[in-house]
């Protein structure tokens, strides 16, 4: 008998890996999100070498008229400190911060569902019931709780952050992992002596991946709310960095005359969030199984 | 069905009495003694002390929680209100009744006093934000959900998408631009006074604008995403290939089923307007529950953020119960046989 | 020659005359010692500022002013302008000192100072009568002025009174450092002695001229003695107004008093609302004429309703300043060379056009003003990044070093002024890092942090706040500065009356303050504000203090 | 008159089953004439189906067959005029009664949809609306159709229902549907077809998913309804054996085209198109066991609609394959004889197929038990205390060697007594003797090294057997290492090799992921990876199920080749019993947690003493035309909830042959022989008692099936 699988299959990508990724390229939603967010992180991640000028230095001779001109092109804040400028270091800022408290509170939560969703029983039940009780808190009272009580800075909203998220993301985590571990080949792998740490690492979590990706997407555009939102509150991260919730506070006071000044940074925290949530929606369309 | 509802009432109960001891953790990693910051800046650390002394601060975490608790629930009277106290906090209830949250640090009142005008204020603004975003999810929802990828569908998300990215301060700081300086119609603030020469109803467009703007887009896409889902069931095309329209078809059988999944986070929408409404109240001045909790929070007032957590709490379990509920209305799958 | 109720008052008149004591310091001094301020003024040959005639003053209507309505405790430890505006409308001081320092009697008839200034007269008005009915007597006021000596209740007037009424003893016991604790009593029995009815007579341990500028500080209400220092609705007072309602964060409500003993009020009634802390609640609630102004509106926010067409602007020139203090014991600060360096590191002009916008005028790191009476001028010095560096490097630090500053997120303006002063010691090589706190944490640490950012009200007198902020151990000595020398010209200068001498002192204790001293001080904030145009008889006063009962309404 | 209708097996264009009136010159009652179907994708254009002919005459039952893929449910739902929103007909036409169905305006659709053409669909369960009553659901179409009032229609709704004999009608209306079984659902299904009396029923696979017995009750309904409503029916089924009993005319779909169409007992006797002969030569029948006849399987795979060779569809898969004349652009379809078509340029050249020789061996029957299941139960606790009881004193033993088949229906407890067996579960008590080891509460964490290698699992489902995030050969690899079969990166490449040749797959498949294999392939790989721990018992839980019957074939075969020659024991799972009887030596039925009988697969097969044994039996459907009119043993009623199991003999309930005995007292173990047991009150040696409770289908069509 012919073996089989001798001719190649022709519809299929011969790396389904890259495949994956590369559906993203057909999403126009996950395109323009993608521009977005890369616009910022490209941006950020030039900043030190971009002609910009100093984020914090005031121009005293701008401030006479801060509206845009050629020599600051979005114009400059109420202290005289060139906004554009301040935007892309605001940007190193939001997309340092977000991402990584992002990260943590997925290794967090993908670590609780993963064990409750697996174990089930006594340990799901506790682990769900701990997650329930921070999840009933109203996440912006859980942030300004903690943010007030133990001050910001990078860390704290890092840990506010992973205590707001995980138990959302652990309950995804524990939803997926309770159907695949049904699946045939975690049986397949406890039957061939595999440790549970390893089914739940190799076996399981590369299957979650698509959905936490998603996930992991939405929660950055909804931490960058949040950090901008704390900003707002005089949460955030300490001036003189450019934090853009902050830029929308320190310029309410001028909307009427100078409007620029809250408006170009909200724009920002707009794009950036948006650009996040595209990439989500494009990714959940263009990896719809 | 009473075994499931004592159980859950159980279960809500034991959710409160954890988040509340939560609230009291969580506050001792507070730099900052309560005392301190009710007495001020210019205070010495005598009277620091002394206060902290009298407002019984210093003694153990489980002390005082075990003691807040009993005070709550009416079993002990509240030591700050006896008059012995030197602390002058009179509760016109008494020292010691069932729901007894203690005097307020900040507001130096009870915080009976204090809370409920202000969860009434944010109700009525969270109510009527409420009532917006239901009826306009659903309808973007089912609207772009039935045909996916559709023209109606792109346009509707992306103004759904877009709008979920502006947070409340800047969709607040758009719309004061636009209504209250450059074309002024509507109150720049909105402190519920009738005095100010606007109607409470005017002052309310602008914080509840802010709300539905940023809150409808996101259930709208859980609603559209439901729809999606429920429009490629085998089900539908049993309708269609009944030979019904596309209405009957929606209306007889693919809105109920859109509504399942999302009634939940519809609901969730609550505990979100009650305490989320934080921004919205900052920016319009809206003296309501969020500022408070605010308020409260940055000043350490243990007692009234205490309640305020409660009463967010319960009614974060009590939407889920009544999640639950509606659910099992909605999807007689499970409903309790 | 006329009748002076002080024997000083010729001498002050001859200084006057032959140009040795400035108008505004002969203004001042003359009054203190008890002169009418219209017969100082003739003195003075100008005319005294009147405010609008009680007749010519329309009546009726609501006034709302935007304000911060903050819990209030105690009216005797009330410590905000906010807290104080709020229950000024109700309870009353002794006296008043006006916007161009010259203080009067206000609820005393008149004072009489004795030659040494150690015995001071105060008549009480036998017209006042509580708003309950009672009349207001002697007996009320010394139970107050006593109240506020009593460390127990923690009023700021303590610090104010230490040194003639009030002296610090130690108490015998140790606290956990193991230091003496301290503790103040008055220093005799007799320090507040009621004479009879309406006259009371305050007997200090040592010369005070400033006693009637001390009595008008914000916490000095003359309360009713039956309500024990509570305050809320319809508490008792002499003032203008009753409050009938009061929720904090949200507003304070009054009516006014048909049997008030003065001139006014005005207004039906008069309400404070609670705007928040976000500044543009404020410019939004006076753009859609929510209320009729603000009690203060920083230069940002002036600049954004300047155009408005229905409100007018106020300013006035205030000695409330901030201070970026550095502790002298901390390691980094020990060496003067960088308490120095970071003075000469700031561009003051530039601090002022930015976090200001213009609204202040420079100041000179001794926070003494050229509108204290008591100022003088010292040559003034530049920017200097070089000598900055050179001091620095002598001290040890030729890479400069870092630094957390603490500051606070609101106002504004304060960390602006933060952020604008650290980019400027940047170029010195110190690098700041910003450490916003939240008020109430801020307040917690605004004593302990090494190097911290501190604003400073408005008083009249500059030594009012050198006694407060830079005598050794003083109670809001915030920089731990402690100098023997600076302590001891200080009292003198507390002691001199004459200005000349005075000034020669204050020179000495300027310039220890920019040669040793531990703050950074950019500038003087102008104050201002914005009310409605129907408004009329408003005045902004540098202390930020409404007096609702001198305001009318305007109607269109 | 059900009997009438099986044995038509003439073309229904020459019956007159419609109002009595001649018609064997009559129009068809739908008319597809070179149907082509594309799905127009972001990318690329699929065309499901190329070019379609085939006629529907009216009264009669055509059968539409073909493998998954092949294009048959999409011409269906192309008649209905529902292709979705990428899918449309860019040619040919669809005549129904004379009117034209493609371009058909929405408002023309809603009229021929439920009202003259309906719809049976493959799974009742999501073709019923969850959230509204079943009398809502039926109602609808009266309302719709006919104008009824709610009244009215819900009169008819109950009427129909007890039509298609679910017992309380009037109670049904008021129940959702997930508070119904599969098979009463299904029932429902019918009914709201057949409420608006259409013309036309369009059936899809309309038992798939049912178990057997379920399944006969269904399609014995549908038989009667037919003739009774004189619906014509398009039969769409993978099925050969359904087919071949419930239709007059067939067409046999591949790739998309028709490559034989017949009618029925023709096409089943005479097969002409090699595919045709391949489907029917690779489906296992009772008659044959794998010591008799080897499954022939097909090679190869299905084109996928981008891959289409030229000319025959079927060439590449083709032994007799002759480039020249089969790949030749324009191939028709040629008449055999009148009414008999096939597509094929060769097929003069084709008799029917050589059937495999003999191939199995008889096993080594002396040989020592393998593995021994002694008592085994197992219960899950359910809330409330209630224990569900999915096993019960279950006891059998394995040879060395040998396959023993466990049979029966979902939810028997079989596939419970696989992961017990293999420790992915626990027994509640029993022993499992394995290697002189108790193992039956040994779970697989608990099991050393050696034992786990030694017992290895076959799943059932393709699609889940492999990580889709790891490479096919992933889980082989894993195996070696852990197992430490083979030591050193090169040799086990060099296994994993081996293996996979071993079960006939290209090596170079080993580092594709499992999206880009077929079914079979995935299998395959899963076959290779229980072998490759060197096991010395496999339990296979339905294996080939989820496969097509080509496909299946292929597999099964590999399956006992690999088994034969490495001696493993095998434990094999299936709910098929043609399967069974080719690949097992011995077989266990179980009913409800327990064995009801166990023998050799001569035994069974011979003579089945049980009661449902003999109920299994019957509802095999044979594609031999003479076979397939015998009646079946319908069954009444769903097997009991394993919560509440019955008191006397489970089987009681449902049994046609129950004494008074038996829902009283506990059947007694009877032992046949020293390899055959049942447990039944009936003793089968002291001849056949006919109970009241016995009936033969043929006689309880017309009552109320008591579901």
């Amino acid at each position: 008998m012919a073996l089989e699988g001798t001719a190649p299959l022709m519809n299929v990508a011969k790396r389904p890996a890259r495949a994956k990724w590369r559906r993203i390229f057909r999403s126009k939603t996950a395109l323009v999100g993608l521009f977005l967010v890369s616009f910022w992180v490209v941006l950020a991640v030039l900043a030190p070498i971009l002609p910009l000028q100093s984020p914090t230095k005031p121009d005293v001779m701008a401030m006479a008229n801060p509206f845009p001109s050629a020599a600051h092109w979005l114009g400059v804040d109420i202290l005289g400190r060139d906004i554009l400028a301040r935007l892309i270091f605001g940007a190193r800022t939001v997309l340092l911060v977000a991402p990584l408290s992002v990260a943590v509170a997925m290794t967090v939560g993908i670590s609780m569902g993963m064990v409750a969703g697996y174990y089930g029983g006594q340990v799901d039940a506790v682990i769900s019931r701990f997650s329930d009780i921070i999840l009933a808190f109203p996440v912006l009272v859980l942030y300004v709780v903690l943010i007030a009580n133990i001050g910001p800075s990078v860390i704290n909203i890092v840990i506010a952050t992973t205590i707001a998220s995980a138990p959302g993301i652990g309950r995804i985590t524990r939803g997926l992992v309770l159907g695949l571990k049904q699946q045939e080949y975690v049986a397949a792998a406890r039957l061939r002596a595999e440790s549970t740490l390893y089914i739940m690492l190799v076996e399981l979590l590369p299957n979650c991946r698509g959905m936490l990706i998603v996930d992991g997407c939405l929660r950055i555009g909804y931490t960058i709310i949040t950090i901008g939102i704390l900003g707002f509150l005089g949460l955030g991260l300490p001036p003189p960095n450019p934090d853009w919730g902050g830029m929308v506070k320190e310029s309410t006071t001028v909307l009427n005359v100078w409007p620029f000044m809250s408006v170009e940074p909200s724009i920002a925290i707009v794009s950036l969030v948006l650009g996040f949530n595209l990439l989500a929606d494009g990714l959940r369309e263009a990896w719809k199984p | 069905m009473t075994r499931f509802l004592c159980k859950r009432l159980i279960m809500m109960m034991v959710t409160m009495l954890c988040a509340s001891f939560l609230v009291f953790a969580v506050c001792e990693f507070s730099p900052g003694s309560v005392a301190r910051k009710s007495l001020g800046p210019f205070a010495t650390q005598q009277q620091v002390d002394l206060l902290s002394k009298k407002l019984r601060a210093t003694d153990p975490l489980p002390v005082r929680y075990s003691r807040w608790l009993g005070v709550l629930l009416g079993l002990i009277p509240d030591p700050l209100q006896a008059p012995d106290s030197g602390l002058n906090f009179n509760d016109p209830r008494g020292a010691q009744y069932f729901g007894n949250f203690g005097y307020s640090t900040l507001n130096k009142l009870p915080v009976n006093d204090v809370i409920w005008n202000r969860l009434k204020n944010t109700a009525v603004l969270a109510g009527l934000a409420f009532a917006l975003i239901v009826p306009l999810s659903i309808i973007f929802g089912i609207l772009s959900g039935l045909k996916e990828g559709g023209a109606l569908d792109r346009f509707l998300s992306v103004i759904c998408i877009t709008f979920t990215s502006i947070p409340e301060f800047a969709s607040g700081v758009f719309l004061v631009t636009l209504f209250v300086i450059l074309w002024p119609l509507l109150p720049g603030t909105s402190q519920l006074d009738p005095g100010s020469g606007w109607s409470i109803p005017s002052q309310l467009v602008l914080p509840v604008a802010v709300l539905v703007i940023y809150d409808f887009g996101y259930v709208a896409r859980m609603i559209r995403v439901s729809m999606i889902g429920v429009m490629e069931r085998p089900f539908i095309r049993t309708a269609v290939l009944k030979g019904m329209n596309t209405r009957q078809v929606i209306f007889g059988h693919a809105l109920r089923n859109a509504m399942i999944a999302p009634f939940t986070v519809l609901l969730l929408q609550i505990n979100f307007l009650v305490s989320g409404v934080v921004v919205t109240e900052l920016v319009f001045a809206y003296p309501g529950f969020g500022r408070l909790l605010l308020d409260a929070s940055l000043f350490g007032d243990i007692a009234t953020l205490e309640a305020a957590t409660l009463v967010t709490v319960a009614i974060a379990v009590t939407t889920q119960l009544v999640g639950d509920l509606g659910y099992m209305l909605l999807d007689p799958r499970i409903r309790v046989k | 020659m006329e009748e002076y109720p002080h024997p000083k008052i010729p001498a002050l008149v001859d200084d006057f005359k032959s140009e040795k004591l400035g108008r505004r310091e002969f203004l001042r001094f003359a009054t203190l010692l008890g002169l009418s301020a219209s017969a100082a003024y003739s003195i003075a040959g100008i005319a005294m500022p009147m405010g609008a005639k009680a007749d010519d003053m329309p009546k009726g209507g609501n006034l709302r002013i935007g304000m911060r309505c903050m819990e209030i405790k105690d009216p005797h430890l009330a410590d905000f302008a906010e807290r104080s505006n709020v229950i000024r409308q109700v309870c009353e001081y002794l006296t008043f000192t006006d916007r161009n320092n010259i203080t009067h009697p206000y609820l005393l008839e008149k004072w009489e100072a004795s030659d040494d200034l150690k015995t001071w007269i105060l008549h009480v008005r036998k017209d006042v009568k509580w708003h309950k009915g009672k009349p207001l007597t002697a007996d009320d006021v010394v139970w107050n002025l006593k109240r506020v000596c009593d460390p127990a209740i923690g009023s700021s007037m303590l610090g104010l009174f230490t040194g003639y009424l009030v002296e610090e003893y130690d108490t015998g016991e140790k606290d956990s450092a193991g230091n003496a604790k301290k503790s103040s009593r008055l220093w005799s029995d007799k320090a507040i002695e009621k004479v009879d009815d309406y006259t009371v007579r305050l007997n200090c341990s040592s010369p005070q001229i400033a006693v009637p500028e001390h009595l008008f500080h914000y916490p000095m209400f003359i309360l009713d003695p039956e309500e024990k220092g509570s305050f809320g609705p319809g508490a008792n007072g002499t003032g203008p107004f009753e409050m009938t309602e009061f929720t904090v964060g949200k507003n304070a409500k009054y009516k006014a008093r048909t049997d008030y003993w003065g001139t006014g009020p005005y207004l039906d009634t008069f309400e404070f609302v609670d705007l928040g802390d976000n500044p543009g609640a404020g410019i939004a609630a006076v753009a859609s004429k929510q209320v009729d102004g603000l009690s203060e509106a920083d230069a940002v926010q002036i600049n954004s309703m300047k155009n408005f067409p229905h409100v007018a602007v106020y300013k006035v020139e205030t000695t409330q300043t901030i201070v970026a203090r550095m502790h002298p014991d901390n390691d980094l600060f020990k060496d003067k060379r960088v308490r120095q360096a970071m003075r000469f590191a700031i561009d003051r002009e530039k601090v002022i056009q930015t976090s200001l916008l213009g609204a202040g005028t420079p100041a000179e790191d001794h926070h003494v003003a050229p509108s204290h009476p008591e100022y003088a001028a010292l040559p003034k010095y530049p920017r200097d990044i070089e000598k900055a560096k050179k001091l620095l490097a002598d001290a040890g630090f030729p890479d400069g070093f870092e630094t957390d500053m603490v500051t606070r997120p609101d106002p504004i303006w304060e960390l602006n002024t933060a952020q604008v002063l650290a980019e400027q010691f940047k170029d010195i090589g110190v690098k700041v890092n910003i450490k916003s706190l939240p008020s109430a944490q801020y307040w917690e640490v605004w004593t302990k942090a090494p190097f911290s950012l501190t604003a400073w009200g408005h008083r009249p007198l500059a030594v009012m706040t050198l006694s407060l902020a830079y005598r050794s151990n003083a109670a809001w000595n915030e920089s731990n500065y402690s100098n023997p020398e600076f302590d001891k010209l200080l009292t003198e200068a507390e002691g001199i009356l004459d200005p000349k001498q005075r000034s020669v002192v204050m020179a000495k204790i300027e310039g220890i303050m920019q040669d040793d001293g531990p703050i950074v001080q950019p500038f003087w904030r102008i104050f201002s504000t914005v009310i409605d145009k129907k408004v009329k008889g408003f005045e902004l006063h540098p202390s930020q203090y409404i007096f609702a009962h001198q305001y009318a309404i305007v109607q269109a | 008159m059900n009997m009438e209708v099986r044995n038509a097996q003439r073309p229904a264009s020459q019956l007159d089953l419609s109002n009595g009136i001649p018609c064997t010159a009559q129009e068809p009652l739908l008319q597809i004439h070179d149907l082509r179907i594309e799905f127009r994708g972001k990318d690329e254009t699929v065309v499901a189906v190329p070019g379609l002919s085939l006629d529907v005459m009216r009264g009669e039952s055509y059968g539409l067959v073909g493998e998954s893929g092949c294009g048959k449910s999409t011409t269906a739902m192309a008649i209905l005029g529902y292709l979705g929103r990428t899918g449309a007909v860019t040619n040919g036409s669809i005549r129904f009664d004379g009117e034209e169905l493609v371009g058909a305006s929405p408002r023309q659709l809603r009229k021929v949809r439920g009202r003259r053409i309906a719809m049976v669909y493959q799974d009742p369960m999501s073709a019923l609306n969850p959230v509204r009553t079943i009398g809502a659901q039926l109602a609808e179409v009266p309302r719709i159709h006919l104008g009824t009032g709610r009244a009215q229609a819900l009169e008819m709704a109950r009427a129909m229902l007890r039509d298609v004999r679910l017992p309380d009608a009037g109670d049904m209306l008021k129940r959702y549907p997930h508070q119904l079984s599969g098979g009463q659902q299904q029932r429902v299904v019918i009914a709201m077809a057949l409420l608006a009396r259409p013309s036309l029923l369009l059936l899809d696979e309309p038992t798939t998913g049912l178990d057997v017995t379920v399944e006969a009750a269904v399609l014995d309904l549908i038989a009667e309804l037919r003739h009774r409503y004189q619906t014509s029916l398009l039969f769409i089924s993978h099925n050969l054996g359904l087919i071949a009993e419930s239709c007059d005319r067939l067409g046999i779909m591949y790739s998309g085209e028709l490559v034989e169409e017949g009618a029925t007992g023709e096409i089943f006797r005479r097969p002409r198109h090699p595919y045709t002969q391949g489907l029917i030569a690779c489906i296992p029948d009772v008659d044959s066991d794998k010591h008799s006849r080897s499954l022939a399987a097909i090679p190869g795979h299905i084109p996928l609609p981008q891959e289409r060779p030229q000319g025959c569809l079927f060439g590449p898969r083709c032994d007799g394959f002759v480039a020249g004349s089969c790949d030749r652009v324009d191939l028709k379809p040629d008449e055999v004889e009148p009414g008999h078509q096939v597509k094929c340029a060769r097929w003069r050249d084709f008799s029917r197929r050589e059937e495999a020789a003999v191939v199995v061996p008889d096993g080594d029957r002396d040989a020592g038990d393998a593995i021994c299941l002694t008592n085994v139960t197992k219960l899950y606790g359910t809330s409330r205390g209630r224990s569900l009881k999915a096993n019960e004193a279950v006891t059998f033993s394995v040879k060395e060697a040998e396959i023993v088949a466990l049979v029966g229906e979902s939810g028997c407890g079989k596939s419970t007594l696989a992961r017990i067996v293999t420790g992915l579960d626990q027994a509640t008590s029993g022993q499992i003797r394995l290697a002189d080891r108790n193992i039956a509460e040994l779970q697989a964490r608990a099991r050393p090294k050696k034992l786990l290698q030694s017992v290895q699992m076959i799943f059932q489902n393709p699609d889940s057997t492999l990580n889709p995030s790891h490479s096919a050969a992933f889980s082989i690899r894993r195996s070696l290492i852990k197992f430490g079969i083979r030591k050193g990166k090169a040799a086990v490449d060099r296994r994993v090799r081996e293996l996979l040749e071993m079960v006939r797959l290209n090596p170079d498949l080993a580092e594709r992921k499992p999206e880009q294999l077929s079914g079979g392939q995935k299998q395959r790989i899963a076959i290779a990876r229980a072998f490759a721990a060197d096991p010395s018992l496999i339990v296979a839980d339905e294996p080939v199920s989820a496969l097509d019957v080509s496909v299946q074939a292929a597999v099964v075969t590999l399956l006992l080749d690999i088994q034969r020659a490495n001696k493993t024991t095998m434990l094999f799972i299936s709910h098929d019993l043609a399967l069974v009887r080719h690949v097992a030596d011995k077989v266990v039925v179980m009913y409800l947690g327990k064995v009801m009988e166990q023998g050799t697969v001569a035994e069974i097969f011979g003579g089945a003493a049980h009661p449902y044994t003999q109920a299994l039996l019957s509802s095999i459907r044979s594609t031999d035309p003479d076979r397939s009119k015998a009646a079946h043993i319908q069954l009444r009623g769903e097997m009991p909830s394993p919560v509440d199991v019955p008191r006397g003999c489970r089987f009681a309930t449902r049994c046609h042959r129950k004494l008074g005995i038996c829902e009283q007292e506990a059947p007694p173990l009877r032992r046949l022989s020293s390899s055959h047991e049942i447990l039944c009150h009936i003793d089968p040696t002291a001849g056949q008692t006919v109970s009241d409770g016995a009936t033969r289908s043929a006689d309880i069509t017309r009552e109320p099936a008591n579901d």
